[in-house]
């Protein structure tokens, strides 16, 4: 059962997998890589038990630590073309996006 | 009293394992849902709604199952670490994402979608 | 834990998915022509192969994949991305000729050679019998360490690791120079305390053609 | 001085429950890394009440429940949504204004709003908040009220709503 539920994570990957190449935008694709490293991170997981051997969820953390700060890198870098520049002391996260009306 | 406790503990050990798997299942199936609506919906923000299922309950589900068939408490710390991580960044993910597009100029659909694909262009 | 036969078809199927996962990713960065959608394709990529690592019982490879490939080779291809332009040129209908034989033959010779591997887990094959198992059975005696592959790169071959460690070390020093991560006059403007530039206006939020 | 014992207990703990194995030397071996771990927290100036947030630990721990139980609610909602056959969406933008103060009250109901599926928080201005919703009937400024007041007080103190 526990490898039914790897089997379903995976399929769920290869779904997000389709997703990150039809796109259409860049942030379809961003989203989707997201998802993906965080079924990676289970998967991992789920794999240490279905192997009887659940030590390797060290490398489970390491994936949720890595997955989210390259996630923010690229954001980062999309915004200011650029990986130098601070992200703290800046004034509203929301640009000029706030003014935007609904 | 004690008597009741050890059987309960030896309940516990027989009936933990298929309840962790199947526990799993459940996550990883909800995770699948979640995919299934990334493909579907129509248009980026509402695709992020959708993964953030996968981010929440099928990730809270998956690692409680792994919990329950976990053999030692250092496996449990490791998965609570997991999923306090998970728990803290993902949300923060999810909005640098929104906040990307939105400032990058990106609209969202409005209104209801039934089905057809009716856009309407928000009030600018 | 669930019977051991049923266990194998789950690892037999999780190993097929995986691979296929791995082949139409390798396929769609060959054919995809927009560098965004490649960089972000190399990053699933080593994602998966690092489960797959993980499946064939190679953590330590898995470590290190998770910590280069997935987050390290991300963030270096996007700084080389802002150097050149967003999608890659269409190149001529038979140009891809000859790298596709190359590339089948190396492929067919490599599949002929892996009749001959061992089983994975073989005790009789050579890397299981000879020095290795000695390395094994002496590790945490001598060091106290117990991953054997940490005692093997930190002590037995401490010199080796600190000697390419550094060469990593100044390779990726040099990585960083040559593509500076940004335009510098941006980052000269941010750290004297101006305002931030806003980011384009004039960036399409589509990126281009990677229908092919 | 307090934040700096909150997070050498913190990295102490996470040591301990990493590794698994007790030896003397591995021992050293890892209070030396959480001494270097704390250095580096000191140069770069991390040593603050963001840093160890323990203070706001039991406002956190009373607050946690109750997002659990929207969470929940609001996953089935999303679900549904997902496999149903005629795509019932109808998502909106909405402006919500916040009664919280601080940043990390903000943060924790900006996080709060993005964690329950269905709404993200798109953007943030002063105590206004961008929130993208997938039902428009759910995402109206009236039902985060409940959720800005209970981090409001969970993460200001207790005379932060009035």
């Amino acid at each position: 059962m526990t490898a039914a539920a790897l089997i379903a994570i995976l399929l769920g990957m290869v779904l997000l997998l389709i997703r990150t190449l039809l796109g259409p935008t860049l942030y379809d694709r961003v989203l989707a890589v997201n998802s993906f490293g965080t079924k990676t991170v289970l998967a991992l997981g789920l794999l240490g038990f279905v192997m009887g051997r659940p030590e390797f969820l060290d490398i489970a953390i390491l994936y949720a630590l890595i997955n989210f700060v390259s996630t923010i890198a690229i954001l980062k870098f999309f915004r200011y073309r650029s990986f130098q520049v601070p992200l703290t002391g800046r004034t509203g996260t929301g640009g000029q996006g706030g003014k935007r009306n609904v | 009293m004690s008597d009741f406790i050890a059987n309960l503990q030896a309940w516990f050990e027989v009936v933990r394992y298929p309840a962790g798997a199947a526990v799993s299942l459940a996550g990883a199936l909800l995770c699948m849902v979640g995919t299934i609506g990334v493909m579907r919906f129509p248009d980026f923000y509402t695709r992020l709604h959708a993964a953030s299922i996968t981010d929440t309950s099928g990730a809270t589900l998956v690692l409680i199952g792994m919990a329950l068939m976990a053999p030692g408490w250092l496996i449990v710390a490791k998965l609570l670490t997991i999923f306090l991580f998970m728990f803290f960044t993902s949300p923060t993910a999810s909005h640098a994402v929104a906040n990307a597009a939105h400032t990058a100029g990106l609209q969202p659909l409005i209104g209801p979608i039934n089905g057809r694909r009716n856009r309407e262009e928000d009030s600018q | 834990m669930s019977d051991p036969v049923q266990a194998d078809i789950g690892l037999a199927l999780v190993n097929i998915l995986l691979l296929g996962i791995l082949f139409v990713v390798a396929l769609s960065i060959a054919r995809i022509r927009s560098l965004f959608a490649i960089v972000m394709l190399s990053g699933v990529y080593s994602l998966v192969s690092a489960v797959w690592y993980v499946v064939v019982d190679a953590v330590d490879v898995a470590f290190t994949e998770a910590a280069v490939g997935a987050g390290m080779s991300t963030v270096v291809l996007l700084g080389a991305m802002l150097l050149t332009s967003r999608t890659v040129k269409p190149d001529k209908k038979f140009a891809r000729l000859g790298p596709a034989l190359v590339v089948i033959a190396t492929g067919i010779m490599l599949i002929y050679a892996s009749v001959d591997l061992p089983a994975l887990g073989d005790p009789t094959s050579p890397v299981n019998t000879g020095v290795g198992l000695t390395y094994l059975q002496v590790n945490w005696a001598d060091t106290g360490i117990p991953n054997v592959v940490t005692s093997v790169l930190g002590s037995y071959r401490g010199y080796d690791t600190l000697g390419e460690t550094s060469v990593v070390f100044i390779a990726g020093l040099a990585v960083a120079l040559l593509l500076g991560f940004g335009e510098r006059s941006l980052a000269d403007s941010i750290r004297k305390g101006d305002r931030l530039p806003t980011p384009r206006e004039s960036e399409p939020a589509k990126d281009e053609d990677d229908a092919s | 001085m307090a934040y700096f014992l909150g997070l050498f207990v913190a990295l102490v703990a996470f040591w301990l429950g990493m590794s698994g194995h007790y030896t003397p030397l591995l021992l050293c071996l890892g209070s030396v890394s959480v001494a270097l771990c704390l250095i580096l927290a000191y140069r770069l100036d991390l040593i603050d009440s963001e840093g160890s947030p323990y203070g706001r630990m039991l406002g956190f721990s009373l607050y946690f429940p109750w997002l659990m139980k929207e969470i929940i609610k609001a996953n089935w909602t999303v679900i549904q949504a997902c496999l149903r056959a005629d795509l019932d969406i109808a998502p909106a933008l909405v402006k919500v204004k916040s009664v919280c103060r601080s940043d990390l009250a903000k943060v924790t109901f900006a996080n709060s709003i993005t964690l329950t599926p269905g709404t993200v928080t798109v953007a943030i201005e002063g105590d206004k908040l961008l929130v993208h919703g997938l039902y428009e009937q759910d995402s109206q400024p009236e039902a985060f009220a409940e959720m800005d007041r209970r981090s409001a007080r969970a993460i200001d103190g207790r005379g932060a709503t009035t």
